[in-house]
């Protein structure tokens, strides 16, 4: 039913991925940043759609390369503007991009919420901000909060170290960033895994997403040995 | 409710008693699909555990922190860091892992597992469900993680005997119990027969040793047939 | 300032909780309970105590011991009722005791608030039942939910496997239950661990409470040796 | 604030003229207490780690899931899967911790940190923080996690220059800019000067080649001595 699947292509890691879908996608500038999949996704076609990341793209690979390629209706992330972001920056003055800038804590907080079944949350951050503006405030115990909804994905396309064959996830320092909590937020989760291992090799004590939050699992090194192989 | 019902016209079964605790028990593991990720309640659902083939992939969750629990722990197996819900002695299996009680809440709450199977007081046929907590005056009021489950996964599952000691039907137009939850069970197995239940109101799938017109006199809810 | 501190006693471990305090008790039955911290806890003398805890204490030990010593006067759990929890029995029909029954879940979720700054949530858990009852609702894209507030304490006692010399915790199976989560919404986290282990000893990734949320640590094996010592 | 100040009254430093950015990042240093957990923002304040001694036993916390950050990599140190906020390859301590970004951010927000070094456009008296966005009408915002740091950390410290590349003053009665979070300063750190901050308005700590008659006279704030 919903055990993750050991995919054996990006365009099958991507499949079905629909107009006007939502997605998630992992990373915190380079690191944790599913690379193979955003480049299978532009190559799927899908259109129209939402993106939710932390960054809105760097020179003209991953994020900016399905931006320049005009799939993209909005971005919802915590910082757009970088020294090489010239592509969204472009298209977000033209006016051929929607943005939604939110914290980077409530952009994560938002997410864990939506797959925490949380139908929405007071937070201090932004209270008296741009940010907050025309969002519900509520004073609690002396202390103000702006009323925060979750941010669900269709898909999230995240980066982890390795796979074990129940799609439990283990990440590598500080590329884990977002990607534990995009898995709980979105209906299909689709991971790039740098290498595969058998089941039981994972520590049940420092798995870090578990298989449940799991779909779809493409590995890299696979991937790699097909390559030279064929 | 997500798991669509297999049959497709009710089968009354006539030509038998009620079900067993057992035999009911394995007419849950037969609907819990393939790969499904499942909580089993604590007393009688943990049996259905017994019925679950090794190779159905299926894996339960815990709520205090586990996914991939195995059997209960037999002898020099015991480990008193590694309990059920129901604090009894169990076994981990290969790909299990562990995760604190926030992280196993976040993981129900959120739907996102497939099934949990609960016991009852009463369901009602709009699938509200009561068990936990009688009501009495002196009873000491404990709900543990019944509510959370109740809201939690994509199916619930109640298994409970249709009938009270004294006769009374625990399938009923309204729960007069307190309630664990609203409108949350979408199936409720019985010994003497599988309903749906939700806001179309009760559906029989199949009876055990009764028949459609035996049940009809003796529920006092509508009761409509594939 | 905020480093941990590894205590020689389990009367140091629980030095200064005041008369009044909200304690965090961790465990799910015995699992993960710091039975040596709560009888230290006795010891010390504390009294007019709020306990969070799942359970509110079995047989004659523990928990249990601690509400025959009358130093409690209100419970907040999710499952106080057990077949040997006699001594709370006792107390909460002689109406000795206050009882605030939480889901199970919304105990986790509220001291996890506590912990995260959250002011408060929308929960779904318990709409429609008693336990509702009183608090504010709100429906938010057709679902409804319950307006839950965070459990902050003064003082959390937990127990977990190892601690390194920085505070950071691991667990041991299903023991972890509610400890990691406590540790962040107390003031002052008390951690009894069965091993103390070098710094750099306990693996980067799989470190569960990072020791930020760690105040006070004592060590069982350490203590267990001093005994054998004098 | 939680930080006390170890200065009984107000010092002129008359003999020496500002601070340079150096000088400037060893007298935040100098203030935070040993064993304290830290987050240096972006840009200037990562230069605080570099007068932090080996014996301090502060721990930096990365917002990108990390406490116990050392400083930047080397040639082959260099590691893409770890980097500080500002995405510059970093090394790490015995003894550091990674989680995720909601646990990170939960930690900042639920007041963990003891102290948080940000830089900034503007500081008001009453501890108001401007330091994501110029408001220009073609800026692109972007505000990553400065405001979760704001109002995150138990002390809140600002380091800047006191005084703008037009000669106007960045300590204000109240920002021009678009606040990144209110009354969350609790010490402004300039190279003219060290400030108390908050809902009493701002005092002088220590002036650095400015006596206080200057520092009046080129601030539209009242100035409060020790």
């Amino acid at each position: 039913m919903s055990r993750a699947h050991i995919v054996t292509s990006p365009a099958e890691a991507v499949a079905g991925i629909e107009d006007g879908s939502t997605v998630l996608v992992g990373g915190f500038g380079m690191a944790g940043m599913p690379v193979t999949l955003i480049d299978a996704l532009i190559e799927q076609g899908a259109s129209d759609l939402t993106i939710v990341s932390n960054n809105a793209g760097n020179g003209d690979t991953g994020l900016a390369a399905l931006l320049a390629a005009g799939r993209v209706r909005k971005v919802i992330c915590s910082f757009p503007r970088q020294h090489d972001s010239y592509v969204f920056d472009g298209l977000y003055r033209s006016g051929k991009l929607e943005l939604e800038v939110v914290p980077q804590g409530n952009l994560a907080e938002r997410m864990r919420a939506a797959g925490a079944g949380i139908g929405a949350f007071y937070c201090p951050t932004g209270v008296g901000t741009p940010l907050a503006e025309g969002k519900e405030q509520r004073t609690i115990d002396g202390r103000d909060y702006v009323l925060e909804y979750p941010i669900r994905g269709d898909y999230a396309l995240i980066g982890a170290q390795t796979a074990d064959p129940m799609g439990n996830l283990v990440y590598r320092k500080t590329a884990r960033n977002f990607g534990p909590v995009m898995a709980t937020a979105a209906r299909t989760t689709i991971a790039e895994v740098r290498e595969t291992v058998g089941l039981g090799e994972i520590d049940p004590e420092a798995v870090v997403t578990p298989g449940i939050y799991v779909d779809r699992i493409l590995d890299l090194s696979a991937l790699a040995s097909q390559e030279v192989a064929s | 409710m997500s798991i669509a019902v297999a049959a497709t016209q009710t089968i009354e079964h006539l030509d038998r008693g009620p079900l067993s605790k057992d035999e009911l028990a394995a007419l849950v593991a037969r609907d819990i699909p393939q790969g499904s990720y499942v909580n089993l309640g604590i007393g009688q659902p943990t049996m259905v555990a017994d019925h679950l083939g090794a190779d159905s992939g299926i894996v339960l969750h815990t709520e205090n922190g586990m996914l991939g629990m195995g059997r209960a722990a037999r002898d020099e197996e015991v480990d008193p860091d590694l309990t059920n819900a129901g604090k009894i002695p169990v076994t981990e299996l290969p790909g299990a892992a562990y995760f604190h009680h926030a992280d196993s809440f976040a993981m129900m709450r959120g739907g996102h597992l497939d099934v949990c199977v609960l016991g009852a007081f009463q369901v009602s046929a709009a699938g509200d469900l009561a068990n936990w907590h009688t009501g009495a005056p002196d009873a000491i009021p404990a709900v543990g993680g019944a509510m959370d489950l109740a809201i939690g996964a994509k199916d619930v599952f109640v298994m409970m005997t249709l009938f009270a000691k004294d006769g009374s039907p625990k399938l009923v137009p309204r729960c007069t119990y307190p309630l664990t939850g609203v409108d949350c069970v979408s199936r409720v197995y019985t010994d003497r027969a599988l309903f749906l239940v939700g806001t179309e109101g009760a559906t029989v799938v199949e009876t055990f040793g009764m028949s459609m017109e035996e049940l009809d006199e003796r529920l006092d809810i509508e009761l409509h047939t594939l």
